[in-house]
């Protein structure tokens, strides 16, 4: 399925989306709140069938967090990625994706552990990489740690 | 005295405190090594005796076996690590009296008894001889008990063949044969999540 | 004293094992919480994060052609193919290409690496199921191939060659005779691995069966390299986004069929004859010329994101980088393949025995840096 | 040279026992000293033997490696096991702090004792055997089940959950294998009629079981070798200590002279093992006879009997050596399986085969 047939189909579904085909992928932009219905439709639909979700992660863009989810079908060899906007910077949160791809179950935490977004009904929302006991998240733009050496 | 007494003395030391060990110690584990000792013992007064026979078969079913299964059942028992609780004076007290009562009337018994030597030689306890008698059908012959302890033993295996048999769950479902590239496999879960696009 | 006190045995009689972070068969510094009945395995929980060193975190402070030598420290034993990574993702940024000798140059090391770290998990996975002897037959022609790394690049594990728009240095004039030596004597040994460790009943015993993972599981936990492909899910990136002219060489993508420790072990024995086929094919063909590209002294990307795939030797190994237009990323992501894999551990592992685990762990091929990056 | 030989062991023991009793002239003494000489020679004897198998082990390890194996401390290393004993002596020896301390003291102390015992009734050479009690092999086989107490004591004792599993393992190993183990000799017992050690030497004068036995004998010869490597917890069964799995097993949490001693009783019972093998298949001292071949019988006694005793001994070890740098480990399912479900009724139908064979003297 070619990028234009994708658009066509999510947007026949999902109204106020935003593509961005400027790089090597078709994006497709959320908000956060609109992901989990998204995410199923990707997933489940015979023609879409993005069983393989390769990468998850997370950009601080200071004012907003986005989430990045890169999906590839395995039948139809087709990527697509879709960003989610958090707008809430102080209390990030965003509907879980791991029932959908068992992968995200690490990768939803590895993102909690470094951003701070909080993943809605995932079943163990603990820091993965980190102390427990650990004060910020390091990956945020914002995070300063004393004992930091400065390059 | 000459040395079989002091041997004696030794081996009867060993086995009594190994005995009074057992009994005192708080911790179960010690207890089941403590009785170790004291039946070592006993195996070492067979030796002593010169009844080899029977002393490697008192190592080898008590020691080997029975301590084991006693030590096995110790690593199987919740709680088994910690202290046992210290009885109390009641207790104690009626467990002093049963002993003594017991000392007493076996003290009594055997005083009362008058033993003396038999005309008989006893038989010579070679394995052979003990083979023989074992499995002969004459006067001092052993066929019988023999058989019967056999049965009741075979009854028991089986018994704890049947309790400890489970009903295995094979462990993993067999595979559908993948076709070449390895991807017409993901259809059987598709099905299902179309199922769930409908309710979308 | 209270060994099956309530710490340890929970109230379904479980008996709960911490294994590692300092364990011989972990393979580096990974804590497995594993809840036991008897020797049966209930329930595993990995504990991360012993040597997170927050890669990311610090290629978002360096300079384009700083951060890939970081990246070497991932997965160290295909610490080329990381490099490779990285730099074919700043050449998609840059919009240049390596030059032809470069980049013939860079697959070769490529595939090298991955016979090098194919054949070190070879010879631990024969040490973790108690066969000691493989291990060193694994390392004597391990040994050989290290020794043409060192030769050419100075460096036996942690190499740093690659450059975005080629290879740091040309090759040592030895390179082309001494690779063709290491092809003849693996071709020659590979038997000899066979007749070692994959023929001995025990070995089948303790692999077949084990560990079995479905592929509909191993897409779903995001599986890559050989341990997705045990389950005979195609997902070699060299076949299916090639990258530095692997669609130009012949070579097979093994799929296995049953998903078990045996199949993930056969797919990766039978890789490294394929690799040694890539290596046989280029070899001779090393084109003339640049090794490297001309780029500028500092490189700053254009704005936006770029995302590169490359197969290491344990599966896909994704490199996404957002720019804004700086000499540095703005965020760069390492999708590691480790990662993902060890999640699948504990569908892999559930009801299987401890001798079990050891097995399945040895046949995922952890890497563990590159699980904590 | 020939005068040498000649002396048999006996006659030194016997001219020992003699000058004592007119020395002293004191029945108790002489027998108290007699019984110091007969454990210090034994130990005089482990020691090296233990020595000489570490080294043993590591040379054929490496020439099963393709590598060289210790050549720097001494003469073709041989002196690298010393330096390891020193280091091992000069080792802080740790007690946990959470164990048992009095059984974690005294589980290596049983296990080193259980081996030194059962050397008692082995006859190393023509005439020359410690105590040659009617019932040899049974007092083997009875004795050498007190091990596995000390090895069940280590684990329980060290307050780690990894010797416990280790432990729990060695127990269900050995009292299973202990059954094929005593199956096998029995078929010796029932072809010789004795149990005494001498006597299974003796009827093997004019040809070795294992070639006078035909195949039921052979049958049992491998079975033994394999329960008997499961037995002493030698890999491809080491399963107690199972390095990839459990770390150290039951010896874990031991180091210094206490792990030491673990180690020492490994080697012991493996020469043990290997040695009742070679007394029960293979001859023990009797040299290599052939039914009523008297001339080519004679060239064989040329050799004196103990350097037969070690030689085959040492082949049988070097076999098993040969199982631990080859195979990989088996699970613990697969190890009980192989026991209970392979070896043990093999071997019960073979000691009928045997027993059928010795009633109607079929065999030679």
């Amino acid at each position: 399925m070619t990028s234009e047939e994708i658009k066509q189909s999510v947007t026949a579904l999902f109204s106020d989306v935003i593509y961005d085909e400027t790089g090597e992928f078709l994006n497709i932009l959320i908000n956060a709140s609109e992901l989990r219905p998204l995410m199923e439709l990707l997933y489940s639909k015979t023609e879409f069938k993005f069983d393989y979700l390769f990468c998850l992660t997370c950009i601080d863009w200071k004012t907003h967090l986005t989430m990045v989810y890169h999906l590839l079908s395995k039948k139809h060899r087709h990527n697509i990625v879709v960003k989610a906007k958090i707008a809430d910077t102080n209390k990030p949160e965003i509907e879980t994706v791991c029932d959908i791809w068992k992968t995200a179950d690490f990768h939803e935490r590895e993102v909690y552990d470094l951003f701070g977004v909080k993943f809605l009904n995932h079943p163990d929302m603990r820091r993965i990489l980190l102390d427990e006991d650990w004060v910020g998240y390091p990956l945020r733009k914002n995070y300063a740690d004393e004992n930091m050496i400065k390059l | 005295m000459n040395a079989s007494t002091i041997i004696f003395y030794i081996l009867a030391a060993t086995i009594i405190s190994g005995a009074l060990l057992a009994v005192t110690s708080r911790k179960i584990f010690r207890s089941a090594v403590f009785l170790l000792f004291s039946l070592i013992g006993i195996a070492g007064l067979y030796f002593f005796i010169d009844y080899e026979f029977i002393a490697a078969v008192q190592i080898i079913v008590y020691v080997g076996g029975i301590i084991v299964l006693i030590i096995f059942s110790v690593f199987l028992t919740h709680g088994s690590g910690e202290d046992m609780k210290r009885p109390t004076i009641g207790r104690a007290a009626f467990a002093a009296l049963a002993a003594i009562f017991g000392g007493v009337l076996t003290m009594f018994l055997i005083s009362q008894h008058t033993f003396f030597p038999s005309g008989k030689t006893g038989i010579e306890p070679s394995p052979e001889n003990i083979g023989s008698q074992m499995l002969s059908t004459t006067e001092h012959g052993y066929i019988l008990p023999f058989e019967v302890v056999s049965m009741l033993l075979l009854a028991a295996m089986i018994g704890c063949i049947v309790i400890a048999i489970k009903i295995k769950v094979p462990p993993h479902k067999i595979l559908p044969e993948t076709d070449e590239d390895g991807i017409e496999i993901f259809d059987q879960k598709q099905t299902t999540l179309e199922n769930k696009q409908i309710q979308l | 004293m209270s060994l099956l006190g309530e710490d340890i045995v929970t109230g379904k009689g479980e008996f709960v094992i911490n294994i590692g972070p300092q364990h011989p068969s972990t393979h580096g510094v990974l804590h497995l919480k594993v809840w036991l009945d008897g020797e049966t395995i209930n329930k595993i929980q990995p504990h991360l994060g012993y040597i997170h060193r927050s890669i990311e975190k610090m290629s978002e402070c360096l300079s384009y052609r700083n951060f890939i030598y970081v990246t070497s420290r991932m997965d160290y034993l295909s610490a080329h193919i990381n490099n490779q990574a990285c730099a074919l993702a700043v050449e998609k940024g840059l919009q240049i290409e390596a030059t032809p000798r470069g980049r013939v140059i860079r697959l070769l090391m490529a595939e090298l690496t991955r016979l090098q770290s194919h054949l070190l998990w070879w010879g631990c996975t024969g040490l973790d199921l108690g066969a000691v002897t493989p291990f060193f037959y694994a390392f004597r022609e391990r040994e050989a191939i290290m020794d043409i790394m060192d030769e050419t690049c100075g460096a036996r594990l942690t190499m740093n060659y690659c450059v975005p728009g080629g290879v740091m240095y040309d090759v040592h004039p030895n390179f082309q005779k001494r690779v063709k030596d290491i092809i003849v004597q693996l071709r020659s040994r590979f038997d000899e691995y066979d007749q070692l460790l994959t023929g001995n009943v025990i070995f089948e015993q303790r692999t077949k069966g084990v560990g079995y993972l479905s592929p509909e599981d191993a897409v779903s936990y995001g599986c890559t390299g050989a341990t997705a492909r045990g389950s005979g899910v195609s997902c070699d990136i060299r076949k299916w986004f090639p990258y530095d002219g692997y669609e130009n060489v012949q070579f097979n993508e093994i799929l296995g069929k049953t998903g078990d420790c045996y199949d993930r072990y056969m797919v990766r024995m039978a890789e490294m004859k394929e690799s040694v086929n890539i290596i046989e094919q280029l070899i001779n063909n090393i084109p003339e010329g640049d090794f490297q590209a001309k780029t500028k002294m500092v490189l700053k990307l254009a704005k936006g994101e770029y995302y590169q795939r490359v197969e290491t030797a344990r599966g896909e190994l994704g490199v996404y980088i957002v720019s804004d237009g700086a000499a540095s990323p703005y965020r760069i992501k390492y999708r590691s393949p480790n990662f993902s894999n060890l999640s699948a551990l504990e569908v892999m592992a559930k009801g299987a025995k401890i001798g079990d685990l050891v097995a399945i762990m040895s046949t995922i091929d952890l890497v563990i840096p590159d699980v904590d990056r | 040279m020939n005068l040498l030989l000649n002396i048999s062991f006996s006659s030194l023991a016997r001219w020992i026992d003699l000058s004592l009793t007119n020395l002293l002239n004191n029945y108790m003494l002489v027998k108290a000293i007699e019984m110091v000489i007969a454990g210090l020679s034994l130990l005089v004897f482990l020691v090296p033997l233990c020595f000489f198998l570490g080294y043993m082990e590591r040379k054929v390890a490496a020439f099963m490696q393709i590598r060289l194996g210790p050549n720097r401390v001494g003469p073709k290393g041989s002196l690298q096991i010393v330096a390891d004993t020193v280091k091992l002596l000069l080792k802080e020896g740790l007690t946990p702090n959470a164990s048992d301390k009095f059984l974690f003291n005294l589980a290596p102390v049983i296990v080193v004792i259980a081996c030194m015992l059962v050397m008692a009734p082995i006859a190393f050479a023509k005439d020359f055997q410690l105590w040659d009690l009617s019932i040899g092999v049974l007092y083997i086989s009875s004795v050498s089940s007190i091990g596995v107490i000390g090895i069940l004591m280590a684990g329980w004792s060290s307050y780690n959950k990894y010797s416990l599993l280790g432990a729990m393992r060695s127990g269900a190993q050995i009292v299973s294998y202990e059954l094929s183990v005593g199956l096998s000799i029995i078929s010796i017992v029932v072809l010789t009629g004795s149990m005494r050690m001498s006597d299974i030497v003796l009827s093997q004068e004019n040809g070795w079981w294992i070639f006078k036995g035909h195949i039921p004998v052979l049958i049992s010869f491998i079975i033994f070798i394999i329960a008997s490597t499961a037995e002493i917890n030698r890999a491809p069964f080491d399963l107690a200590e199972a390095e990839q799995e459990l770390t150290a097993g039951f010896h874990t949490e031991y180091s210094g002279m206490k792990f030491a001693m673990f180690l020492l009783a490994e080697y012991i019972n493996l020469f043990v093992v290997s040695a009742i093998a070679a007394t029960l298949f293979l001859g023990g001292w009797m040299p290599f006879h052939i039914g009523h071949w008297e001339a080519f019988n004679h060239v064989m006694d040329f050799l004196p009997s103990s350097i037969w005793f070690l030689g085959k001994t040492f082949a049988i070890i070097f076999i098993i050596m040969q199982f631990r740098w080859t195979f990989p480990r088996l699970r613990v399912d697969q190890l009980l399986n192989l026991e209970w479900k392979y070896l043990l009724p093999i071997s019960m139908v073979n000691v009928l085969l045997v027993t059928i064979m010795a009633i109607m003297g079929w065999h030679f």
